[in-house]
């Protein structure tokens, strides 16, 4: 077998998987499962294969099929691997399968078993498109089709009103994304010509002006892409509410993965983007991790503190993209991949325990009741709060020391205050729910999740302990060098890495985790109630109710759209239809009414009209 | 000349009062007799235009067959003076004005126009010549009219049976 | 002299003679048949004229020129024969509703077919206004001939005062056309039409001529009387008016227009054009809130008048033969009509559109044909009624080049199309989808099943072979200037 | 001025329009078909007129045509008067009315 | 006899033949329906398979004199432009039949009328003869009205079929006044559409004329696409239609106005064309905008189909707008695919309506329970609507924009604001309202499609949307050569500078397939032949 067939089974194998259940296995459920789950571990091990065999060389590698192919339109659907997109293709794989197989106990008696597993499959195949795209609109189609499989997962429990709404505004809310990227890419082919990454890559290498003066502007349309899909400000109000889908799907899709799409994309097309657009993309990176941090503070539902979370480390990858630092965004992609699907998985498990409940206010003292569950949870807690030598330490000091290095100071400040909070509301999380006293009766009874739940939370747990030291840096620098690359040779060079390379930001974020963990460990370690409810007043409600951005947005831009649509509507049916329509209607039947007037049945009345009839013939032709 | 000019303005005056008065007078009687004087008045304005044989037969047939047949449904249908119903003004006016303007577009007309207008008049209506003229030259209208005669007859038959069987 | 020419009239003439001979000797109940009899005979001289037995398709004149034999003539001649045939029928199928003379009622309607002949071939303005007054006195009596109905009675003296008024219109404009012309002649009048072109008493005369022969073919201003007329007379009768004596008034018409005076013609364009599209309107306009079949088919007829006017409008040989073609799918489908209308309003007081409901399962074949003949109406293909607005269409269009009036005249013609699919389609919607009361089968006799089939058959084949019909036509309006 | 041609169809036109304003204002439907009659016979005048003044005898023979349809035209008119009249004990047009709009 | 004739030839045969068949035989009827239509779906993929790609000219000619004198004939043949719609219509006309189920009463009549309907439109697009053309149209029109009247729902469905009657109507006239005018103008004395182009290439029409006689053809036509802002016909019309109907309306018959443009209006009045383009550009925005705004009002799930299937109109007017090769292929493209998502809209809406009784959006909730099939179905047809990739229409539509950005960028970013987020709007709130949350109580005993034959219309209409979706390149393959042809006649500026290389590719490429073309081989013999007949005259 050749190499080349490789990816395209690595691909389609998924897409296979969700066919073959749709259309044949259905009913049984077990199959199901079985072949999705076999589906993507076969793509997993196959991608380790093929990456063992081409290596992390950063040459381009491109298999291109035509697609569509008219005039100066051309577009392929092609792969392409180098190091970003091979290290992509690795974690989305390996993630997935992990979570497929923790999906078999946590889904296990839904109805919609199989269902669940085919939706799984199709994001699974169109993440890897997103991932392997070789040009705009290949990209384009993948970004639309995760955005299918995220619709239907969210809104996976659709008899939930609130899934059902939060999986439409979702989707909604990743179109406006979309809106803007497609007009990037229209602006980015009319001016290059080209859509294909390479093609474009080369042209703007041999020219940088080749943009001219739409370079910012493509740029920044582009970036709404990412916008919508990583959910930066604005458009960051549908990922909380996207925590109505199952847990497994959080992890994979709106934590782990898609959510991630936006900084690989972001990554992927860096060539493109100039000075000011990037300064543009770190500031809402910026503000959306300070902002997200905030409203995590005060959230009570497990999922939606994850989730906000998730939101505030895209924001530090955008961040770290917008600061013109592709290796540390990305790595810190890696790590928090592992480290916050382990986070909802953990989170499921504990949902699952607790009898499907999540406001953690009805939890506690779950340590010795889920055992695994918490031990993992806690390592992921800590890599997510950048403890040394988690992983989350080596990836968000790699992002505060590029701050630092861009001598950006603001974000720099932002950055270390979001990490302070960040763990903050993770300890407070962590001893609202394990430590206490239980609150509810259903903490009282929780148990330990099945084994198949367990492995992927072990699995995961080594991986986010690991995951900062073993040189994972390394696979994209070899894409993007750095500009003062001293590649780290050893296993203990990656270790101590950060405090020899940048020391000040290694240990303010040491720092910055202590203050978090103190203040958590002060307010919330024996607490039954959320203190800072009172203390921090209107801040907390504001908190709580997200900064009324929901509302803001119902109150204009919805309800601005709501308006017109109500206009044309009227306009619609009072106008074109009422008046237009009904103004010729009745003028004509009305005409027809008069003119029959004429005809009354009188002989006289007929004879005068006869004669009247004759002298204006008569008039007219003689009357001149 | 001058005396056929003077019986052409009598009869003429003649034809047009009492075809005035056909459309005064109340009485269908009146009114037919009236016609019956202005149809006399026409046949000597024919006679005066030298078809003698027009005028005769203007006489017998109108005057004499139609007019009858007129008066006779007249009376037979027992027709009494019009009833005075209120004429409406409006539908006078507009007959008067439409039926004015054709009358005005006419003599417009009339004035502009170059009429043929022989100076020398050798036409004369009489019998022979007519009746040359009819059975040669108008022979196919002359049996087409007798069809016409046919279907007339049949149909006032038809229309008069008293008993619908 | 040519007598031989005039073969067709002249059987035509004995046919309705013996009819009223026949009538003397037969038993009352078998008087009825005499109707397809008559139609036999009728459909042996179309066959004759169709073969070209004997002389009826002969070319040339008679009686000094008074009656021309040409193809515009036998077209026509045709054209009402095949007319005569299915109303006859529908004569005998009415026969019920006739108290007395029913055999006369036939030969009534052979003399009128005779005068629609003579029409056809007159050359001379004397032969038209005897043919004229025979169509027209024939129509009065047929019109009334349901004595017992008072609406019959009334239609038939609004018909004879309106006809003779418009008589005496023509008659005075023929006077004054031979008075300045010194001829009665078409043939005479052509080759010195042009130097009277400017004569008012003469072009006064003209327009009381095309008064009286709008009258006939219910043109605007002169189509006041035919809602009454066509609603108040018996069913065949008005089925007649409608194609017989409409088709008449246009080969006069045309006759007239474009053999007689085509000098003077030819600077009526916006008068045409004017008549054509204020016929179309009124006929359309005024159809559309009305509910009696009949006058809703009386209105319609209006702006079918409308419609075929448009093609002499045209002054053009494609427009003569268009109003020509559009005439002959006319045929097939108003007969078609009006033979459903006095087959189903049999025992009904007023034809009220109503009384179509639940048509559909009463007689499904009379229901298509109904609707077959409104959609052939509406002028939609593939039927009959949709090529010859076509060619109309066409024929007016292709003026507009030269004169942007034809533009808006086809423009008024599509509005009328689209107002007329609208009444036309409340027909078919009370045939099929009205809930009737009645419903109890319709009995179609034979022969009228036939001739409806006849008429189907026409107007399909006049809609999707339209080929030799359109050669044909531009064969016939040779002979018509322009 | 001598008498010519003009002045018989002045003559004619005026009893022409009598006729046409009797048919318009006249209730009575004989009176109406009276004044029908008058207008052919305006005609009659024009056409015998035209006849003398053009030297042709045409127009004679069409006056003859006329009058014979004529009399045929009011047998058949008077019938049916009379019907309509035996129907419905009326000859005013305003009586005939049932069929309109 | 060439395969188009069959294709529409047959379901007319059907039409007659059920004519003949007594009333009560109705599952004979039913058969007949279904074995011709499907015949000719059959027929069509098969002349959809043996279509040479990459060839400009017409394939499967035939040309038989009918009205001689007028200079009309029976000339059917296929190109880029209407193989696609050929297939789709045999495709949608199956499937409406398929769909008639629902159809209880007087079904003889109903087949009847969806036969003529079916082969009259298939024809339409068939013919390369004017009048012909024209003919078919007409012909497939009528039956609309009458299947609204007989078999509509709803209280307005007598008010709905006059109204769609009466401006169809209006429409068809207007356009056929144009058709008219152009045969006259031309002076080429022939309604054969290729005679004619090729004459008009050769011969001009001048301005003047040209700029009377495109609003003739544009707003005629535009009435039957339903172009802003005559669309008030369609979601009246489609929401009191019956499915079948519906569904061959809003997907097949509707294509002909825009059909019509590009084959005529277009090559032959390049001129107006172009003054005219930046106009049609704005009234599709108000197609995509406004009445994608008024849809997302709408209360009925029939009427937010039909106004999203207006709203759809818009991305192929902006394709026609362009006037470049990108912006019609894709133009056609969206046709073809809107075709087979319209009519599956139709048949699932018509399914639900059938199952429920109503279709009014707040009364349904929570369907997807226990319509699994019909409601998966009725999501992916969602996504298509939305523009979503996988299926056929997002391949159009991002064509279509990539066609248009050059020339109109502000329509461009109003109409992907349209597409992207008010599309998406207004079909996933009718699938939040419809699918899911609760299921109602009173629905609690609807039904799914039980077995195979109840499914197969949407499968197969799915199916398509989906393989055109997935390989666009089966169809803009076949659509390019055409559709170059007509950009270098409409616009030959535009053509000249952008399109040039793959002019040249292209005419290289047609070169090559012509060659091999003049070896008469096969089933090509008859297209074969007419070449060398076209080159034996040169």
């Amino acid at each position: 077998m050749k190499l080349e067939v490789l990816p395209w089974i690595i691909l389609f194998l998924p897409l296979l998987s969700a066919a073959v259940i749709t259309l044949f296995t259905q009913r049984d459920k077990k199959l199901s499962a079985g072949i999705s789950v076999f589906a993507v571990v076969v793509s997993f091990i196959l991608t380790v294969i093929f990456v063992s065999a081409v290596g992390w060389e950063p040459a381009k590698r491109e298999l291109a099929l035509n697609w569509l192919d008219i005039g100066a339109f051309h577009v392929d659907f092609g792969l392409h691997f180098d190091p970003l997109s091979l290290a992509m293709m690795l974690i989305v794989t390996g993630v997935a399968s992990l979570i497929h197989i923790y999906s078999i106990g946590y889904m296990n008696g839904d109805r919609g078993f199989s269902r669940f597993f085919a939706c799984l499959s199709l994001f699974t195949f169109s993440m890897l498109g997103i991932v392997l795209a070789n040009n705009f609109l290949q990209l384009f189609i993948f970004w639309e089709l995760v955005g299918i499989s995220s619709y239907l997962l969210v809104g996976f429990w659709y008899e939930k009103p609130s899934a059902a709404d939060a999986a439409k505004k979702a989707f909604l809310t990743n179109r406006m994304g979309d809106f803007g990227f497609i007009l990037g890419i229209l602006t980015i082919w009319a001016t290059l010509g080209s859509l294909n990454f390479g093609a474009l890559q080369e042209k703007l290498v041999s020219d940088p002006h080749a943009l001219g003066t739409v370079a910012t502007i493509a740029g920044l349309l582009v970036f709404c892409g990412a916008v919508g899909k990583s959910a930066q400000f604005p458009l960051h109000v549908w990922l909380p509410d996207a925590m109505e889908g199952p847990t497994p799907v959080s992890a994979l899709i709106h934590a782990a993965t898609m959510v991630a799409a936006g900084v690989y994309m972001l990554c992927r097309i860096l060539f493109l983007l100039n000075a000011p657009a990037l300064e543009v993309i770190s500031y809402i990176g910026g503000f959306t991790a300070l902002l997200a941090a905030l409203i995590a503070i005060q959230q009570n539902d497990i999922k939606r503190i994850l989730a906000y979370s998730t939101l505030s480390q895209l924001g530090y990858m955008v961040m770290a993209v917008g600061l013109g630092g592709p290796t540390p965004a990305m790595f810190h992609l890696t790590t928090h991949a592992f480290f916050k699907a382990l986070l909802f998985l953990g989170s499921g498990s504990v949902i699952l325990a607790t009898h499907h409940e999540q406001d953690i206010w009805k939890m506690g003292a779950l340590r010795k009741k889920t055992p695994v569950t918490f031990w993992t949870f806690m390592i992921a807690t800590l890599a997510l709060c950048g403890m040394w030598p988690f992983s989350g330490f080596y990836s968000k000091d790699s992002i505060l020391g590029l701050a630092m290095e861009r001598h950006n100071h603001i974000l720099l400040g932002v950055g270390l205050f979001v990490a302070i909070l960040t763990a903050f509301y993770m300890f407070r999380l962590v001893f609202v729910v394990f430590y206490g006293s239980t609150k509810s009766d259903h903490a009282e009874h929780a148990h330990e999740s099945p084994a198949v739940m367990l492995w992927p939370l072990r699995i995961l747990a080594i991986l986010s302990l690991i995951a900062g030291f073993i040189g994972v840096e390394g696979i994209f620098t070899r894409q993007f060098p750095a500009e003062n690359a001293e590649a780290a040779a050893g296993f203990s060079q990656y270790l101590f890495a950060p405090f020899i390379h940048a020391p000040w930001a290694a240990s303010a974020g040491l720092v910055a985790l202590a203050i978090g963990f103190f203040a958590a460990f002060a307010l919330y370690a024996k607490a039954d109630k959320d203190p800072l409810v009172e203390k921090l007043g209107p801040l907390s409600r504001a908190m709580r109710n997200r900064f009324y951005f929901d509302e803001l947005y119902e109150a204009t831009f919805i309800r601005l759209h709501d308006t017109l649509a109500a206009i044309a509507n009227w306009f619609d049916r009072w106008i074109i239809e009422g008046a237009c329509i009904g103004f010729l209607r009745g003028g004509t039947d009305l005409t027809g009414r008069a003119l029959r007037l004429f005809q009354t049945g009188n002989l006289q009345t007929y004879a005068f009209l006869f004669a009247l009839g004759v002298a204006a013939l008569l008039f007219w032709i003689l009357g001149k | 000349m001058a005396l056929n000019d003077t019986i052409f303005y009598i009869f003429a005056a003649l034809s047009v009062i009492c075809g005035v008065m056909i459309l005064v007078s109340r009485n269908p009687v009146t009114s037919a007799m009236f016609l019956v004087l202005t149809i006399a008045s026409l046949a000597g304005l024919f006679a005066l235009l030298h078809a003698f044989f027009l005028a005769a037969i203007q006489i017998l047939v109108y005057a004499g067959a139609v007019m009858v047949l007129f008066l006779f449904v007249i009376m037979l249908l027992d027709l009494k003076v019009e009833e005075r119903r209120k004429i409406k003004k409006f539908g006078a006016i507009a007959g008067l004005v439409s039926v004015g303007a054709i009358f005005a577009i006419f003599l417009k007309s009339l004035s502009v126009s170059h009429l043929a207008g022989n100076s020398v008049l050798t036409t004369e209506g009489s019998t022979i010549e007519l009746g040359k003229l009819l059975f040669s030259q108008y022979l196919l209208p002359f049996e087409i009219v007798s069809v016409l005669l046919l279907v007339a007859m049949i149909s006032v038959i038809l229309l008069s049976k008293k008993d619908l069987k | 002299m040519n007598l031989s020419l005039m073969s067709l009239e002249v059987c035509v003439v004995a046919l309705g003679l013996v009819l009223l001979l026949a009538d003397l000797w037969l038993p009352v109940e078998r008087k009825r048949a005499l109707g397809y009899a008559a139609a036999a005979a009728l459909a042996l001289l179309l066959l004759a004229s169709a073969t070209g037995f004997g002389s009826c398709s002969v070319q040339g004149n008679a009686f000094n020129g008074m009656f021309v034999q040409d193809n515009l003539s036998i077209f026509f001649s045709r054209f009402f024969l095949l007319a005569a045939i299915p109303v006859l029928i529908l004569a005998v199928e009415f026969s019920d509703r006739i108290a007395a003379g029913i055999s006369e009622y036939y030969s009534l309607m052979i003399f009128a077919l005779a005068g629609m002949l003579f029409a056809a071939s007159t050359n001379n303005f004397a032969v038209l206004f005897v043919s004229v007054e025979l169509i027209t006195i024939t129509f009065y009596v047929l019109t009334s001939f349901q004595r017992a109905r008072m609406v019959s009675l009334e239609a038939g003296v609004k018909y004879l005062i309106i006809g003779a008024l418009s008589s005496a219109f023509m008659v005075y404009g023929i006077a004054l056309v031979y008075g300045i012309s010194g001829t009665f002649s078409f043939t005479e009048l052509a080759a010195v039409a042009p130097q009277f072109a400017g004569n008012k008493i003469f072009l006064f005369g003209l327009l009381l001529v095309l008064a009286g022969l709008g009258f006939k073919v219910a043109a605007f201003p002169f189509q006041i009387w035919v809602p009454d007329v066509y609603q108040g007379a018996p069913t065949p009768t008005t089925t007649f008016l409608a194609i017989g004596s409409k088709a008449a008034g246009f080969v006069l018409l045309l006759r007239v227009l474009f053999i007689a005076v085509p000098a003077v013609t030819i600077h009526w364009t916006y008068l045409l054009i004017a008549i054509s599209a204020a016929t179309i309107l009124y006929g359309n306009l005024c159809a559309l809130p009305q509910r009696n079949l009949k006058r809703l088919l009386g209105y319609s007829g209006i702006s079918h008048a409308g419609y075929s006017l448009l093609g002499v409008a045209a002054l053009s040989a494609a427009g003569q033969a268009a109003t020509l073609y559009y005439l002959s799918g006319y045929l097939f489908t108003i007969i078609a009509a009006f033979s459903v209308v006095a087959l189903v309003m049999r025992h009904l007081e007023t034809e009220d559109i109503s009384g179509l409901a639940g048509l559909s399962q009463r007689s499904p074949f009379l229901a298509a044909t109904m609707a077959v003949a409104m959609v052939s109406l509406a002028g939609i293909p593939p039927l009959a009624g949709f090529f010859g607005k076509f060619l109309l269409l066409k024929a007016v269009v292709e003026q507009g080049a030269g004169n942007h009036a034809y533009y808006y005249l086809a423009f008024i013609a599509l509005a009328g199309v689209i107002v007329s699919i609208y009444y036309y389609f409340g027909v078919i919607r009370a045939i099929y989808w009205s809930k009737g009361s009645d419903l109890s089968p319709i009995p179609v006799s034979v022969p009228m099943r036939l001739s409806l089939y006849g008429c189907m058959a026409g107007i399909f084949y006049l809609g999707i072979f339209p080929g030799p019909l359109v050669n044909w036509t531009l064969e016939a309006v040779k002979v018509l200037k322009f | 001025m001598n008498v010519g041609l003009q002045h018989y169809l002045v003559v004619s036109a005026l009893l022409f329009c009598i006729g046409l304003l009797g048919v318009i204002m006249r209730r009575n439907v004989l009176v109406i078909y009276m004044s029908l009659e008058l207008m052919l016979n305006a005609a009659n005048l024009a056409l015998v007129s035209f006849s003398r003044f053009n030297n042709n005898l045409d127009g004679q023979v069409f006056v003859f045509f006329i009058i014979t349809v004529a009399a045929a035209e009011v047998a058949v008119g008077l019938a049916l008067i009379v019907a309509l009249y035996r129907k419905r004990q009326t000859a005013h047009v305003e009586d005939l009315t049932t069929m309109k709009l | 006899m060439s395969i188009l004739t069959y294709i529409f030839g047959l379901p007319l045969a059907a039409a007659v033949v059920l004519a003949l068949v007594p009333r009560n035989f109705r599952v004979i009827m039913r058969l007949v329906a279904i074995l011709a239509t499907l015949a000719s779906a059959v027929l069509a993929i098969i002349m959809f398979a043996k279509f040479q790609t990459h060839f400009a000219g017409y394939q499967f000619e035939q040309q038989v004199e009918w009205v001689k004198a007028v200079g009309i004939s029976y000339h059917v043949g296929a190109d880029g432009i209407n193989v696609g719609l050929i297939l789709m219509g045999a495709i949608v006309a199956f499937a409406a039949a398929c769909c008639s189920w629902e159809i209880k009463e007087r079904e003889k009549e109903f087949y009847i009328l969806l036969l003529v309907m079916s082969g009259g439109i298939i024809g339409a697009f068939a013919s390369l003869d004017l009048f012909l053309f024209y003919f078919f149209h007409e012909l497939a029109l009528v039956p609309t009205f009458i299947m609204i009247g007989l078999w509509g729902r709803g209280e307005r469905r007598n008010y709905a079929a006059f109204q769609i009657t009466i401006y169809l109507s209006v429409g068809a006239l207007i356009a056929l006044i144009g058709l008219i005018a152009l045969y006259l103008q031309s002076g080429a004395h022939t309604f054969d559409i290729p005679a004619l182009t090729d004459y008009i290439a050769k011969n001009p029409l001048p301005a003047n004329v040209q700029q009377f006689i495109f609003p003739l053809l544009l707003f005629g036509f535009g009435i039957l696409v339903s172009l802003w802002p005559f669309h008030s016909w369609a979601p009246i019309g489609y929401g009191s239609a019956p499915t079948p109907t519906a569904m061959l309306h809003a997907g097949v018959i509707k294509k002909f106005g825009l059909y019509g443009l590009i084959r005529i209006a277009l090559p032959m009045m390049p001129h107006a064309a172009q003054s005219w383009m930046q106009i049609i550009a704005w009234l599709a925005l108000g197609n995509l905008i406004y009445c994608g705004w008024v849809a997302m009002r709408q209360k009925d799930f029939n009427w937010l189909v039909g106004y999203s299937s207006v709203a759809h109109m818009g991305f192929i007017f902006l394709g026609i707008a362009t006037l470049s090769l990108i912006g019609v292929t894709g133009a056609v493209l969206v046709m073809v695919a809107h075709g087979f998502l319209a009519a599956l809209t139709f048949a699932l809406s018509g399914y639900i309506h059938e199952q429920t009784g109503t279709l009014e959006m707040r009364k349904l909730g929570g369907l997807l329970f226990k319509l699994p099939f019909i409601g998966a179905a009725l999501i992916m047809a969602a996504f298509a609507g939305c523009g979503l990739p996988g299926f056929a229409n997002f391949a159009g539509e991002i064509t279509v924009f990539f066609g248009a950005w050059n020339e109109f960028r502000i329509v461009t970013i109003l109409a992907c604001w349209g597409a992207m987020v008010i599309g998406a709007v207004y079909m996933l709130r009718a699938i939040r309202t419809m699918l899911h949350a609760e299921l109602p109580e009173k629905w609690a005993n609807i039904m799914d499609a039980p077995h195979i034959w109840r499914k197969l219309p949407f499968v197969l209409l799915l199916t398509a949307l989906l393989v055109f979706g997935c390989l666009p390149r089966l169809l803009t393959d076949k659509i390019k050569p055409s559709a170059w042809n007509i950009v270098q006649l409409a616009n030959p500026i535009v053509a000249k500078n952008a399109d040039l290389k793959t002019a040249q590719a292209n005419a290289a490429d047609a070169a090559i397939k012509q060659e091999i073309q003049n070896i008469p081989a096969g089933s090509q013999s008859d297209t074969a032949i007419r070449e060398t007949a076209v080159k034996e005259q040169q």
